[in-house]
């Protein structure tokens, strides 16, 4: 006991970092080959995301903004897949817009992973379209409230919005009847709250899918400004499952695609670092109420 | 996927066919044509920047078919004829107004509702008048705004003056701010450098602006004792902005041939590059102390715990709550919210600066009466649903503007 | 005389600014400072380029200990440039065929792609990979029960990380129907909505009324350290 | 060679032997592949340039996963559509290296992770110059300034600019060009009236957008009642109505403890000292929270970049798909060696 006391006190942070390599890698490994994934119980805040895009009539135009870059794709990515293969599922328009720079490469993976390779029938400018980025941040998403074609004149790829037929009735952002941005921090999902959500006097509607990061800043707006939230990893395995089960043919015959299932594998190695986190702060505590006693030993 | 698809296909086709069928038997009798509103009225949107008209109709009581409202408009241009009609919105049933936006704010409108049903439409009921969408001189709904704002301002401003009057200014101790000089001297004896890093925001964050003014005290009192301070930037401007603050602290203390420009050098706008950069510098010329000050995001922790490591007594101050805990957790200091706000006026010293601090005490004082009265009138309105409190809860965010 | 114009600049900007938003016609001047903002830090990255190069070049020329990255950072430097500005290898814009310069500069095929692909990405999503060493580096140090305080911030933490993975359900899973507002998931749901509201909620306001007397400070001219304290 | 330091070179050494095992093994890893696509487009009669109409054909190569080619191959061994790509193996590669590079800081500074640092710093640079150039000054100054030259090499749709934003784009060249005297030999001080500008600028929007945003809707929001009834179809119900009470109670009590703490001018003792320690208690519960949440994302992001090194690099597993049977064979050969 005084040993393993001794060890925890001065314990080299690197045998933590070696831990954490092991507690994440493990797990990886283990998944990867058996193909097993851990069971989801979805929370109220991501079945309402759910039922959200489900309640919509199918060609529904609805918004999409990718308001991230590759440095949160881990957390995201899965989120934006599961999203845009819902949408695509029911048949909704679906308008993608970047607020950061980085986004617009994103969002043509997304549509490549899922729109192309599995609903081929979609066509890009009227089922879909990818705006690609603006800059101006907040500054944009005031001009979206009265004239979306000002912030974005143009399609990703050069053409004039005005001759695309999938923005056909799209004036102003308010012509949604549902948003969906995917955010890792400013501008983002808060922002949206703050400028289109709030000014437009609850007319808009939007869920979010969003970093563990920015979780506990965006639960005050849940349910009230927010109509669903899909927050972290977590969030975007609870969703995945909902998803695939309600697209799984009815006997379940078929397991879904693996390229769906990345957020559910990533709960394993998500398992084992919590796990490794809990343990630390236990041995933390080991080790300092350990010292104390012999301190408070020493001075008596 | 595609057998769901081609099931979806299959019954759309069905659905069709059976309504091809049906047609000629179910071309129900019930169903009357659509009936155009009784009237339509359109107003100009009172106290606005002007291109918005409001337009509302009354609706018969026997609807019909309709389904939908169609409204639409037609500009007079300057020869007085009118334009052809553009479609303004085609709203539910249940809705009887509309808002047209994007008008001009010079030019008059006619405005035309119809009712819409599956089967045709009615005809087209006119507005009485043309109807220009006036610009007007003062946003009305933002006056509450514009009262808030005045508010916050005259408490800062009142104790500002205050202060000058020489009413003594108290303020409580904020350790991290007392910390500086030591950490400062720390490294003047440790004969190390400082580094400090003012957020991976540009100049148009105040978080930036604020960390920058932090920097003016900081590189004083580093010129002062004669210790080496190193300026990363990630942003080209904050670059420029820190060189000129540096270099007038140095000329203020009185040195200035010991400053050098190149010690603040802007490394990338990428926030991991940038980190990449700050955390190798660190680990190899172990600065005796770091601050952080400004905007940061994930990079906090990267950065507080490479400052552990090497054993630097580290202050941080930033506004950005979603990190807070990262440097609560790692570094010796941190300046929360707003007392990193707050910093630069508290190490100031000066008076007229801590007057303004008294004028946020202020503010909060007034914030904290507005949610007791606010609270108050809910918990009333709550119980009696309906009462004076409701009304008087309606009222108070009323004046707040929302 | 040099402090007191940038002084006054500084004050009419920021007045005129804060009254914009209040006139119809100038209501929308915020939004076109953001785009001159954005244009100005696009030129200034001139002034951030010659620092970068003047720093790694003095770095080479004197020889110091490790010039030899600062070369590495040099080539790298100008080849990104080089490309991107070139926009090498970057297929046509099929739409408008005719005009060499209008395809895509992150195109895939192109090479400044595949230097956002294999140099970028994986250095900088690394980097920020970092971070789930360091979350357990600092809560083995920082999170122990020194106090109260300390007591609530590793036991919330605890409960959340406990909360948001499978092993809150295993863990309390069996509570009954009644007690399910115990159940780790729920709590976890509980400390949100409630206490995280709450901490949450006054650091905004603090921080709303920090931001404005920090930005009054400054156009009424008392504070003037961003131009070198004192006078 | 203390204790330590032996067993972390034992471990490094296993990792190094481990890899060379796996490279030596075969069944393949870290190769990319791509795919031909042959592009064509019509370019209509200039009657200004007088040139006729003409149509344009190019190739370009898109990357596919391994499968694909492997499928390919599988159907025609002399297929030319898809094929091995030397520039993405040799990207995959350094990939591979540079993240193994940034890992190996957390052992300590070396080589390897000051060469990716160097590369890091001179690449992102640029990249984000290179942004700012076709993405902030091409379209926006540019585009106002000249935009006939834009519309006419560039962007072909760009839309006209109106007189205010020409204005606007002048104005931001001439602070511009102030900001870069700093570079002139003499009148670098004047560099210092763009910066006020900025700044004063950047004060006044934030009073604003922070009382607005903010201030008022964080108050306002507050205002909830102490007694919250739960009624169900009419009828009040006494444990939810309970729960959404104390929850409301809370939240407030707490809002105004909070900002207790943050008040400057009162000391810490008495009543304020308690309602500012209880203030303390909640921002302690808060950061907590925070942090738990963050662990969350940060290990999905070292997920994602080992399911990288295992996945696309080494080829040890195939989660989602992109080789199926030929990774089994690696994988578990890998297993038997072990």
């Amino acid at each position: 006991m005084k040993t393993l006391v001794a060890i925890l006190e001065k314990l080299d942070r690197r045998w933590i970092f070696l831990a954490m390599a092991l507690a994440v890698a493990g797990p990886i490994l283990i998944i990867g080959i058996t193909g097993k994934t851990l069971p989801e119980t979805p929370t109220p805040a991501a079945r309402a995301v759910y039922n959200a895009i489900e309640s919509l009539p199918p060609g529904s135009p609805i918004l999409l903004s990718f308001d991230f870059d590759p440095g949160s794709g881990g957390e995201l990515l899965p989120m934006a897949t599961s999203l845009v293969h819902q949408c695509a599922a029911r048949g909704h328009r679906m308008i993608f817009i970047a607020l950061w720079p980085l986004g617009p490469t994103l969002i043509d993976q997304t549509i490549k992973k899922v729109i192309q390779s599995d609903y081929p029938n979609l066509k890009e400018g009227v089922d879909y379209v990818n705006l690609g980025f603006q800059s101006g941040n907040e500054a944009v998403m005031k001009v979206i409230l009265t004239d979306f074609r000002k912030a974005f004149p143009t399609t990703k790829s050069g053409s004039a919005v005005s001759t695309v037929a999938a923005m056909k009735g799209i004036e102003r952002v308010s012509d949604f009847p549902l948003l969906i941005t995917i955010s890792a921090g400013y501008p983002g999902a808060k922002e949206w709250i703050q400028y289109v959500v709030s000014s437009s006097g609850g007319k808009v509607k939007m869920v979010t899918g969003c970093t563990g990061v920015q979780t506990p800043q965006l639960f005050p707006y849940y349910p009230a400004q927010l109509n669903g939230m899909l927050g972290a990893i977590k969030g975007a395995a609870e969703y995945e499952a909902l998803v695939n089960e309600s697209l799984a043919p009815k006997d379940h015959s078929a397991a879904p695609n693996p390229k769906y299932l990345e957020a559910q594998r990533r709960m394993g190695p998500q398992l084992g670092a919590h796990l490794l986190m809990v343990a630390l702060i236990i041995l933390g505590n080991i080790a300092f109420f350990a010292a104390r006693k012999t301190k408070a030993g020493a001075t008596s | 996927m595609q057998i769901i698809l081609s099931v979806a296909a299959a019954r759309m086709c069905a659905a069709t066919a059976c309504a091809a069928l049906c047609a000629p038997l179910c071309a129900s009798p019930s169903a009357s044509p659509p009936t155009p509103p009784l009237s339509v009225t359109a107003a100009d949107v009172p106290w606005d920047a002007g291109g918005s008209i409001e337009i509302s109709w009354v609706p018969a009581a026997n609807l019909g078919s309709a389904t939908t409202w169609l409204v639409e408009r037609s500009e007079i241009g300057a020869d007085g004829t009118s334009g052809p009609w553009v479609t303004v919105a085609e709203v539910a049933i249940a809705t009887t107004t509309t808002t047209a936006a994007k008008l001009s704010h010079t030019a008059p409108y006619w405005f035309r509702v119809t009712a819409v049903g599956s089967d045709g439409s009615s005809s087209p009921t006119n507005s009485p008048a043309h109807t220009t969408a006036h610009r007007n001189f003062f946003i009305g709904e933002k006056l509450p705004l514009f009262s808030a704002i005045l508010t916050v301002c005259a408490c800062v401003i009142y104790f500002i003056l205050a202060a000058r009057k020489g009413r003594p200014m108290k303020v409580r101790r904020i350790a991290a701010l007392e910390a500086i000089d030591n950490a400062v001297g720390r490294a003047t004896e440790m004969g190390r450098p400082i580094l400090f890093v003012a957020g991976i925001q540009d100049m148009d964050n105040i978080q930036t602006v604020a960390g920058i003014t932090v920097l003016g005290h900081v590189s004083k009192t580093a010129a002062e004792y004669d210790a080496t301070i190193e300026v990363p930037t990630s942003r080209s401007l904050v670059m420029e902005a820190a060189r000129e603050t540096v270099q007038a602290s140095y000329l203020a203390a009185g040195r200035p041939e010991a400053y050098n420009a190149d010690l603040i050098r802007y490394i990338t706008d990428e926030q991991f590059g940038f980190v990449a950069y700050v955390s190798g510098r660190m680990v190899r010329e172990k600065p005796a102390t770091c601050f952080y000050m400004g905007c940061f995001y994930a990079e906090s922790l990267i950065l507080a715990e490479t400052g552990n490591s090497i054993g630097a007594i580290q202050i941080a101050g930033t506004a950005e709550s979603s990190q807070l805990p990262f440097f609560v957790a790692a570094c010796d200091y941190t300046l929360i919210g707003e007392e990193f706000m707050a910093a630069s006026a508290y190490l100031s010293g000066e008076p007229d600066q801590m007057g303004s601090l008294k004028g946020q005490d202020a503010g909060k004082a007034i914030a904290s009466v507005l949610i007791i009265v606010g609270v108050v009138l809910a918990t009333f309105a709550a119980l009696s649903p309906g009462g004076f409190a409701t009304a008087a809860l309606g009222a108070l965010r009323g004046i707040l503007g929302s | 005389m040099r402090r007191m114009v940038p002084m006054w600049i500084a004050i009419i900007a920021g007045f005129a600014m804060l009254l914009s938003a209040f006139f119809p016609m100038t209501e929308s001047l915020g939004e076109t400072f953001g785009d001159v903002f954005n244009v100005v830090a696009a030129i200034a990255f001139i002034l951030g380029a010659g620092s970068l190069a003047k720093v790694n070049l003095a770095k080479v020329s004197r020889r110091d200990p490790g010039w030899g990255f600062a070369v590495v950072t040099l080539i790298c430097f100008t080849i990104t440039i080089v490309v991107g500005l070139g926009k090498f290898g970057v297929p046509q814009n099929p739409q408008f065929a005719a005009l060499p310069w209008s395809g895509e500069k992150e195109a895939e095929g192109g090479a400044f792609a595949w230097i956002y692909a294999y140099a970028l990405v994986p250095i900088t999503a690394t980097m920020f990979a970092l971070l789930a060493f360091y979350v357990a580096s600092a809560a083995f140090r920082a999170f122990r029960a020194k106090n109260l305080e300390a007591i609530l911030l590793l036991s919330t933490a605890f409960i959340i990380l406990l909360g948001r993975t499978f092993a809150g359900v295993v863990l309390t899973g069996w509570l009954p129907d009644w007690a399910s507002g115990l159940r780790l998931e729920n709590l976890s749901v509980y400390i949100m909505q409630v206490f995280n509201t709450a901490g949450n909620r006054a650091i905004i306001i603090g921080i709303a009324l920090g931001v404005s007397a920090t930005s009054l400070r400054i156009l009424l001219g008392i504070d003037r350290s961003w131009m070198g304290s004192g006078d | 060679m203390s204790g330590p330091t032996r067993t972390w070179a034992i471990i490094i050494a296993v990792i190094i032997v481990l890899l060379g095992v796996r490279m030596s093994i075969g069944g393949g890893m870290g190769r990319a592949y791509s795919q031909r696509l042959e592009q064509k487009a019509e370019v209509p009669a200039n009657s200004q340039t007088n040139t006729p109409a003409r149509t344009i054909t190019w190739t370009e190569w898109h990357a596919v996963q391994p499968k694909i080619y492997f499928a390919a191959q599988r159907a025609d061994p002399q297929q030319t559509q898809v094929a091995f790509s030397w520039s993405d193996t040799i990207g995959l590669w350094i990939g591979a290296f540079f993240t193994l590079a940034v890992f190996s800081f957390l052992y300590r500074d070396n080589a390897g992770y000051r060469l990716a640092e160097a590369v890091i710093i001179g690449v992102s640079a640029a990249y984000w110059g290179v942004i700012g150039f076709w993405d902030t000054l091409m379209p926006k100054l540019f585009g106002a300034l000249v935009p006939s030259f834009v519309q006419a090499h560039v962007m072909p749709s760009l839309p006209n600019p109106s007189t205010a934003t020409v204005i606007a784009m002048t104005f931001a060249l001439v602070l511009g060009v102030l900001l870069l005297m700093r570079l002139a030999p003499k009148g670098g001080w004047i560099s210092l009236w763009p910066m006020a500008f900025i700044i004063g600028v950047t004060a006044g929007l934030k009073i604003v957008s922070h009382i607005e945003g903010d201030l008022v809707a964080q108050t306002v929001a507050t205002f909830k009642p102490l007694i919250s009834p739960q009624r169900i179809e009419g009828v009040v119900e006494i444990w939810p109505t309970v729960w959404a009470s104390l929850a409301n109670t809370l939240v407030v009590v707490g809002v105004l403890c909070c900002l207790t703490y943050f008040f400057f001018s009162v000391d810490h003792k008495g009543v304020v000292g308690r309602a500012a320690r209880t203030g303390i208690m909640y921002l302690m519960i808060t950061f907590g929270a925070a942090f738990g949440f963050t662990v969350m994302g940060r290990v999905a992001l070292l997920a994602a970049r080992i399911e990288f090194l295992f996945d696309d690099w080494l080829w040890l597993i195939d989660p989602a798909g992109k080789r199926t049977i030929e990774v089994a064979a690696s994988a578990v050969s890998m297993l038997c060696w072990w």
